[in-house]
């Protein structure tokens, strides 16, 4: 039962990021624009590259596609909505989405492109910058609540939500998400300027429309893994639950969708400088702030 | 359950024939790597199907497959670097190049 | 048959057919995805064995160590592609010999000892978590601070072995 | 009409729906770019249509303007890699060939575009699926196929054989037959294999399955209708993959056949399918001795980290968002590093006489034509050449009228490059922004101008307080005092000249040089910002705008020179008149000294680096002396 309402809400949610998406790439806003390019993706021709890997050109977006899935399972949208709940959900999330590594990796050397494979690899070196940035976060959710579970995560956030108790985790864990989902300005291997697409720009017709599918299932599944670890999941006055989290799961994926359209997109180099120099200081000394606060002041 | 346990040490065994074969045959540093993962990756399946089937009440079997996998990323890192500075000086990591190269 | 029995065959099964694969392959890149499936299903056996924290930290790991694996691949070997279909193999005969030689002698050991009582349940996934935290923060702290200094140690020295020569860096 | 449909097929139900979608959402890639259609005055972002990056993901080719001789091969390469069903909208863009007729063309006005919009659609709706699925084929997407050796490129035969270096057998790969684009070896043995599949149905990307034709991986020449064995070598016989049916050989990057290095070439196994069983044996013509990848890299060039990795050599351009249109910029990468650049302009200049019955009318009007970035400043300086040579002087008032007309140009252009930075930078509201109020300057009266200068100005602020701008571009493409530069690129670096203090007109209106510090990219964003600040002045001090008139120089004889700084730098043009006809001329502009700059600006840059430092240039490849 669950899985059902968890998948419909899912594709509600997916449509509701297209439409945003469109606003932030092309300006304009339109409820049943999505809806159109959906359907005339289907009628394109779905062109296969020569000289392709071909397993891997189709393998790529479907992994995708499983990985954000996979991702979606264990985040729970209230008490007892949740797909699997499993005792180490936190890091399950963390397995799900490095397969998005792999699936980018694949969907930038299939094609046999020179754009999309720079990106592909472009991407590894972002994604494990930005590993370490999603998982010492976690690590420091998971002390307060002592468990793995992110049913018992949202459950410690009952008296003061994550974002106020660890506000540098929660900095820390929406820029490696972005990076993750690469969303702009973190966006570097579908940079439109730099690589006209990049993992994307081989894709016409079918597997177009899948990989910006799961794609919209990532982001979905980045921003209910924020809302889940920081912003206390469904807890909230007046409105039922999984009222909540849509709201909330809604408004950080637009927040992480829109933000790009007002700066230019960040430098590699310095990107990945930031992570390993800045990024992994800060998230270690996170973990010990909040060592000392939950031995100190047990909230 | 016997079965289960004798399942999951054969694929041990199996993994274990592979990596062996790999890791003696591949002439090029990387591949070599491989060979050596998958020797570890038997080691693996053999710790937790240890764990599972004879011991199940004593984590310190799991805490075992926590340093194996420790080992793996070391021996890996180790690799890599080894395998840029050879290259960096000779341009090559082929391991056949190495051994001409010391007689 | 058991359930388990089906699932712990078809991964492990899987885990051997990827392992050869990686051997078999031309292209460079899937010969390290080959691995990482490998992997992956090994870490589906470990979920299969009812171990749920180390087999979603082994799929966890194993995606990010053998995607670096791949680049690594890509740029140290000649042919990466494998469009030449060139043979990267020595030694093939004793390769075999040896390989075949080590599998026969696992299998002997794991069929002809008797393996004694076999446990029938484990803990529940949240009580195995924290056992292990318990035991690694506990009996076994001395052995897990060794491996972290370990990885620690090594990763400063790949990377000192690795950056360009002061010497070469100045022109 | 001749739209290619994506499949043959009746239009009935779920077609219907699809095609009545494909008609809506209309993704439109455009020729020669954003920029140039927003300098004719072509509002794409009003016209209810996605402006994307790739052709990949686009089913209308909108060309704008006349379509220049050196860019219609690339813009066919651009229109084969389009999926079906891909249609074309030529505005005023005349002869288009080798592409095939627009499927509606309209003047080049924005009501054009808008009415032929509406048109398309209805031929989008109806002609979704029609059985029109022809091959497009033109001279640029013809392949060659030569031999290389994998480890050897610099070895290339017209027949099989072996390397004479390392005795490798050389391998296929394909080339367009006139030779534009990086080549880096597509070497794909199997792929070279007849494919029955290719001809049997075309475009059809989902139909596979009916003829099955079974081939052997190693052996191309094996062909059988059922699955087997390859009599050969005893492989398992494999099926004959479909491939993409468009003109053969346009692989990758917009216009270009992509560099493929070795880096690329897959393998092209069907699945494991192909791994029947080779050993040494079945590996025809490589030696089964070992190669020493020593011997094979000895001598060729170290890149600056001394970790010698393939260079790929990978094509930007001529339509590459967020560069110049008409630019094709030719990266080798090294990793993704820059080794090594090229930037050739594909739209050079031609003569600027042709023929001895030039009248001066004549002459501004096809200079003011040949610079589509900068109609009015190369047409002040046409005239005020002439003028020169013909001792004429157009009075004090049409001084300034022409000096605000230029500093206009130069607003508009300014804010063309503030767009294109946004484009390429993935800074969207600038692009938007930049974009709709290029428009609304270009051509506005002193009225207009004023009404705009408050969100002119804004926008300004804007762009110097966004975050991450300082990162993005600091230190980026630095240019010392000691290469040549023009323009904005100049005057960055902390001095450099301005035509503009020369001209007592310019002066009375109290207008004194820009100058920035730190020869960097972000200098050069901060110069134009300030430029674009100080026109708004200018113009207001100017008090009118007038485009110069051709002067009347019915017989006159003689020389004259003029120059003018155009936004993009100084542009000096020498004239000769002989009885009141153009005999000579000779034309000095800024790219040709800027172009020269991007060797040195994406020199070991980061990829992304580069093409930000190639378009902090702001390069007109119009301008480039052919």
């Amino acid at each position: 039962m669950s899985i059902v309402v968890v998948l419909l809400s899912l594709a509600a949610g997916a449509y509701a990021l297209a439409v945003i998406e469109r606003w932030a790439v092309h300006g304009h806003l339109s409820l049943t624009g999505p809806a159109w390019a959906a359907l005339a993706l289907l009628g394109r021709e779905s062109l296969l590259a020569r000289k392709s890997d071909r397993l891997f050109f189709e393998l790529g977006p479907v992994l995708l596609l499983v990985a954000g899935l996979m991702a979606v399972a264990v985040i729970p949208l209230a008490p007892g909505l949740i797909i699997t709940d499993l005792a180490t959900g936190a890091l399950f999330l963390n397995a799900a989405l490095a397969y998005v590594l792999v699936a980018l990796i694949m969907a930038g050397w299939g094609p046999n492109g020179a754009y999309a494979m720079i990106a592909g690899w472009r991407f590894l070196g972002q994604f494990i910058a930005y590993a370490m940035l999603i998982v010492m976060p976690i690590t420091a959710v998971a002390m307060r609540a002592e468990s793995l579970s992110t049913v018992e995560i949202v459950a410690s956030q009952e008296q003061l939500w994550n974002v106020l108790y660890q506000p540098m985790g929660f900095i820390l864990f929406v820029v490696a998400a972005m990076g993750l989902a690469w969303l702009p300005p973190l966006d570097l291997p579908d940079a439109t300027g730099e690589l006209a697409g990049g993992v994307e720009a081989e894709y016409t017709g079918v597997r177009l429309a899948v990989l910006r599918l799961a794609r919209m299932v990532i982001i979905l599944a980045l921003a209910g893994a924020t809302v889940t670890f920081y912003l206390g999941g469904w807890l909230g006055p007046w409105l039922p639950g999984w009222a909540w989290s849509a709201i909330k799961i809604l408004a950080v994926a637009a927040a992480m969708l829109s933000v790009g359209r007002y700066m230019p997109r960040i430098r590699e180099a310095r990107y990945l400088a930031l992570s390993w120099k800045l990024g992994i200081s800060l998230a270690l000394a996170n973990i010990f702030v909040v060592g000392v606060i939950a031995l100190v002041v047990p909230i | 359950m016997i079965v289960e346990l004798l399942i999951a040490l054969s694929v041990g065994a199996g993994l274990f024939g592979v990596g062996l074969y790999g890791a003696l045959s591949q002439t090029n540093l990387v591949m070599i790597v491989m060979g050596v993962e998958l020797i570890l990756a038997a080691a693996l399946v053999n710790l937790v199907a240890f764990w599972r089937y004879l011991h199940p009440d004593e984590p310190a079997g799991q805490m075992f497959v926590l340093i194996v996998m420790a080992v793996m990323a070391v021996e890996m890192a180790v690799a890599f670097g080894i395998a840029i500075a050879r290259f960096r000086v000779r341009g090559s990591v082929e391991m056949e190049e190495a051994r001409e190269l010391k007689g | 048959m058991t359930v388990q029995m089906i699932f712990l065959a078809f991964f492990g099964g899987a885990a051997v057919w990827f392992g050869v694969v990686v051997f078999r392959t031309h292209s460079m890149v899937r010969s390290a995805l080959a691995l990482l499936f490998s992997q992956t299903a090994i870490g589906a056996m470990f979920l299969v064995m009812q171990a749920e924290f180390l087999g979603v930290l082994q799929i966890m790991m194993m995606a990010t160590e053998m995607s670096v694996m791949a680049i690594f691949m890509v740029m140290f070997m000649m042919d990466p592609g494998g469009m030449g279909k060139m043979d990267m193999t020595h030694q093939k005969r004793l390769s075999l010999w040896a390989g075949g030689i080590g599998l026969l002698a696992a299998l002997l050991l794991v069929w002809l000892p008797d393996w004694g009582p076999v446990a029938l349940s484990v803990p529940g996934a949240h009580e195995q978590a924290a056992d292990l935290g318990r035991e690694l923060l506990g009996r076994s702290m001395f052995i897990f601070q060794s491996a972290g200094l370990t990885i620690l140690t090594a990763m400063i020295a790949a990377t000192m072995v690795a950056i360009v020569p002061n010497a070469e860096q100045g022109k | 009409m001749t739209i290619a449909g994506a499949r043959e097929g009746a239009m009935y139900g779920i077609r219907r729906a699809v095609a009545a979608a494909m008609a809506r959402d209309l993704t439109a890639f455009v020729l020669p770019g954003p920029s140039v259609a927003r300098s004719m005055g072509i509002d794409l972002a009003n016209a209810h249509l996605r402006i994307v990056g790739t052709p990949r993901h686009a089913n209308v080719l909108i060309i704008a303007g006349p379509l220049d001789v050196g860019l219609r091969d690339a813009a066919a390469v651009a229109y084969a890699q389009m999926p079906r069903p891909r249609t074309i909208l030529a505005l005023g863009a005349g002869d288009i060939a080798p592409l095939p007729d627009a499927d509606v063309s309209a003047p080049l006005t924005q009501a054009g575009l808008h009415s032929e919009l509406a048109d398309l659609r209805r031929v989008v709706a109806a002609g979704a699926f029609r059985a029109n699925t022809g091959e497009f084929t033109a001279a640029a997407l013809e392949v060659r196929v030569e031999y290389t050796c994998p480890m050897h490129p610099e070895i290339v035969r017209d027949a099989p054989g072996d390397c004479p270096k390392c005795g490798m057998t050389l391998v296929p790969r394909e080339t367009a037959s006139n030779g534009h684009g990086g080549h880096g070896g597509h070497d794909m043995p199997r792929e070279d294999r007849p494919n029955p599949a290719d001809h049997a149905h075309a475009g059809h990307a989902h139909d596979a399955g009916g003829s099955g034709a079974y081939t052997c991986p190693m052996h191309p020449e094996v062909i059988s209708d059922a699955p087997g064995k390859c009599p050969k070598c005893g492989m398992n016989l494999v099926k004959a993959e479909e491939v993409e049916s468009h003109g053969p050989g346009h692989g990758h990057g917009h216009g270009g056949h992509g560099g493929h290095g070795k880096q690329q070439d897959h393998s092209g196994h069907d699945g494991h399918a192909g791994h029947g069983g080779h050993s040494k044996a079945t590996i025809d013509g490589i030696e089964p001795h070992f190669m020493s990848m020593v011997e094979l890299t000895e001598g060729q060039p170290r890149s600056s980290d001394g970790l010698q990795m393939d260079w790929i050599e990978v094509p930007f351009g001529p339509f590459f968002p967020g560069l110049p249109a008409g630019l094709r910029l030719t990266l080798t990468l090294d990793g993704d590093t820059v080794a090594a650049s090229d930037a050739r302009s594909l739209v050079c200049r031609a003569e600027l006489v042709d023929g001895p019955q030039m009248t001066a009318g004549d002459f501004v009007e096809r200079l003011a034509a040949m610079m589509p970035l900068g109609p009015v400043a190369y047409r002040t300086l046409a005239c005020a050449a002439i003028e020169e040579a013909a001792s004429a002087d157009p009075g004090q008032d049409a001084r300034r009228g022409r000096a605000a007309a230029v500093e206009r140009e130069r607003i508009a252009s300014h804010l063309g490059w503030l767009a294109e930075f946004g484009t390429q930078s993935g800074f969207l509201w600038l692009a938007a922004r930049a974009g709709a109020l290029q428009l609304a300057v270009q051509g506005a009266d002193i009225d207009g101008i004023a009404a705009q200068a408050g969100a002119i100005r804004a926008l300004i602020r804007r762009v110097e307080t966004a975050p991450l701008m300082r990162m993005r571009l600091g230190r980026i493409a630095r240019i010392g005092t000691d290469a040549p530069a023009s323009g904005p690129v100049d005057r960055a670096r902390g001095g450099g000249a301005d035509a503009r203090t020369e001209d007592p007109t310019l002066k009375a209106l109290g207008f004194e040089m820009c100058v920035r510090e730190g020869g960097d990219a972000l200098a050069r964003l901060r110069l134009r910002c300030d430029e674009i600040a100080q026109s708004l002045d200018l113009i207001a001090a100017a008090g009118r705008i007038a485009v110069p008139q051709v002067p009347d120089v019915e017989t006159v004889s003689g020389e004259g020179a003029a120059t003018i700084e155009t936004p993009r730098g100084a542009a000096r043009l020498r004239v000769k008149l002989a009885n009141g006809k153009v005999v000579e001329a000779e034309l000095d502009t800024p790219t040709d000294v800027n172009i020269a700059l991007v060797e040195t600006v994406t020199a070991q840059r980061e990829l992304g680096d580069a093409l930000a430092a190639v378009a902090s240039l702001d390069l007109s490849p119009w301008e480039v002396r052919g």
